[in-house]
């Protein structure tokens, strides 16, 4: 039992992050409307980043951003600082989301020009008439 | 990195994902969108990625908010989910 | 189609659940994220290249090919952008 | 304007002068801090995405409070357009240099048979170098985005 609550707290944020995803899953695939879908794309993004994020992290770590004479003077334990690496590719990751969210907005303007509607099953009717 | 804060922040998020996706005025989903990035910059701040939290904040509360704004304001505000 | 969409996304939840069984602990300073590359950007980036923060050495020049094609991508967003909605005007 | 705001189920609203005495107050200390964010990155958070995004929001900001001719006459499309390449054009263009000069591809301790620094300050003001073309290039895209996004690529009236 105890070793159960030591798992529990260790691992609840993974559960967390699973739920968000599964949120942002869930508009994407079961929701009719457009922008509900682009919602849900970005919450599976940010779930997504949180969890490259939280790999990196250390507990009693400081932040990525060193005193430059301390270091070059005496050196640095790595332990004591946390992971910088996936800072550099989630902030890539977040760059490259709103690309992406302009580009879908765009496209769902289009949409919304040539259909006069943004409902998944109104646009089909239009197509198949 | 505390972790009652930690969790607090982290079933704050989830809320505001559901309100997100249960909200049926696309306008206010938006709005809540802004909030869920404004917790999660909160809590990348917390997690020690200064630099991530920096730019969540200014791309996904700020020009993710105003692009998805000025796109519903052309179309249609209200979703019929 | 609802209940098929809430089918499909909780048996992705139980399987992703599933497999954070095998995730080291949280914050562990030993998890293998942690032992592999990153020591030697926080020992070396100071004096390599005089940059107290960390995160902009490594973006600006350990990792510069990945910045400049994501430059690109956002230069490509804006002209897909352009030519998605703008109408001729002639 | 009304028609679109109507369609899409909202009331009329007003200009308010409050709002765009302080958008003009605001808006060159928006910019001052996005420069601060681009110049200072090395030793803060930040860096060319954040300050650009900074940079454009100003500009951004002056569309919403006034409206979009009044964004266009301070930050025309034509200087929009150049700006843009010019950001991409420095980054890949200081890579470039690097390779001309006798090194490897954004290996930017080359540039020091260019002017004499030590590879190492080479290596940290080369980083300065590429901050300033990507917040160029952030910055004029992120504001064309919202040109064409809230006029439906129209260019006349905005939201």
């Amino acid at each position: 039992m105890d070793g159960m609550l030591q798992e529990i707290v260790a691992k609840y944020n993974y559960w967390i992050y699973v739920v968000l995803m599964m949120i942002g899953f869930y508009a994407m695939i079961g929701k009719r409307n457009l922008v509900k879908k682009l919602l849900g794309m970005n919450i599976f993004q940010t779930a997504i980043i949180l969890f490259f994020v939280s790999t990196g992290v250390k507990s009693g770590g400081g932040i990525p951003i060193l005193d430059k004479y301390k270091v070059l003077a005496e050196g640095i334990d790595p332990t004591q600082i946390v992971n910088p690496l996936p800072h550099v590719l989630m902030l890539t990751a977040i760059v490259v989301s709103v690309s992406v969210t302009g580009v879908a907005l765009a496209v769902l303007q289009r949409i919304h020009r040539e259909y006069g509607t943004l409902e998944e099953d109104e646009i089909l009717e239009r197509i198949s008439e | 990195m505390i972790w009652q804060l930690d969790l607090l922040i982290l079933l704050l998020v989830v809320a505001c994902a559901l309100a997100v996706i249960t909200v049926k005025d696309l306008l206010s989903a938006t709005i809540i969108f802004g909030v869920y990035s404004f917790l999660m910059c909160l809590l990348w701040a917390e997690m020690g990625a200064v630099d991530v939290a920096f730019t969540e904040a200014t791309v996904g509360a700020g020009i993710s908010t105003v692009l998805f704004i000025a796109a519903i304001l052309r179309t249609n505000r209200r979703s019929k989910d | 189609m609802k209940a098929l969409a809430l089918i499909a996304t909780v048996i992705t939840g139980i399987l992703l659940l599933y497999g954070t069984r095998d995730f080291p602990a949280w914050g562990d300073p030993q998890s293998p994220a942690n032992r592999h590359l990153s020591p030697y950007y926080i020992e070396n980036a100071v004096a390599e290249t005089h940059v107290p923060n960390v995160v902009t050495a490594v973006l600006g020049d350990y990792r510069g090919y990945d910045t400049m094609f994501e430059t690109v991508v956002i230069f490509c967003a804006g002209m897909a952008v352009a030519s998605v909605l703008r109408r001729n005007k002639s | 304007m009304k028609r679109r705001l109507e369609r899409a189920g909202g009331q009329q609203l007003g200009d308010s002068s409050i709002i765009k005495t302080s958008v003009r107050l605001l808006v060159p200390f928006v910019q001052l801090f996005g420069l601060y964010v681009i110049v200072h990155g090395h030793y803060s958070p930040g860096g060319g995405f954040q300050g650009g995004v900074a940079l454009g929001a100003s500009f951004i900001l002056l569309a919403l409070a006034y409206d979009l001719k009044t964004s266009i006459r301070h930050f025309s499309e034509g200087a929009n357009a150049l700006l843009a390449n010019t950001g991409a054009l420095i980054y890949t263009g200081v890579a470039a240099l690097c390779a001309v000069m006798g090194g490897l591809f954004l290996d930017y301790s080359a540039l020091d048979k260019l002017i004499p620094l030590g590879p190492i300050e080479w290596r940290s003001f080369g980083i300065f170098l590429v901050e300033v073309g990507v917040g160029l290039a952030v910055m004029s895209i992120m504001v064309s985005l919202f040109w064409d996004i809230s006029s439906g690529g129209e260019m006349d009236e905005g939201l």
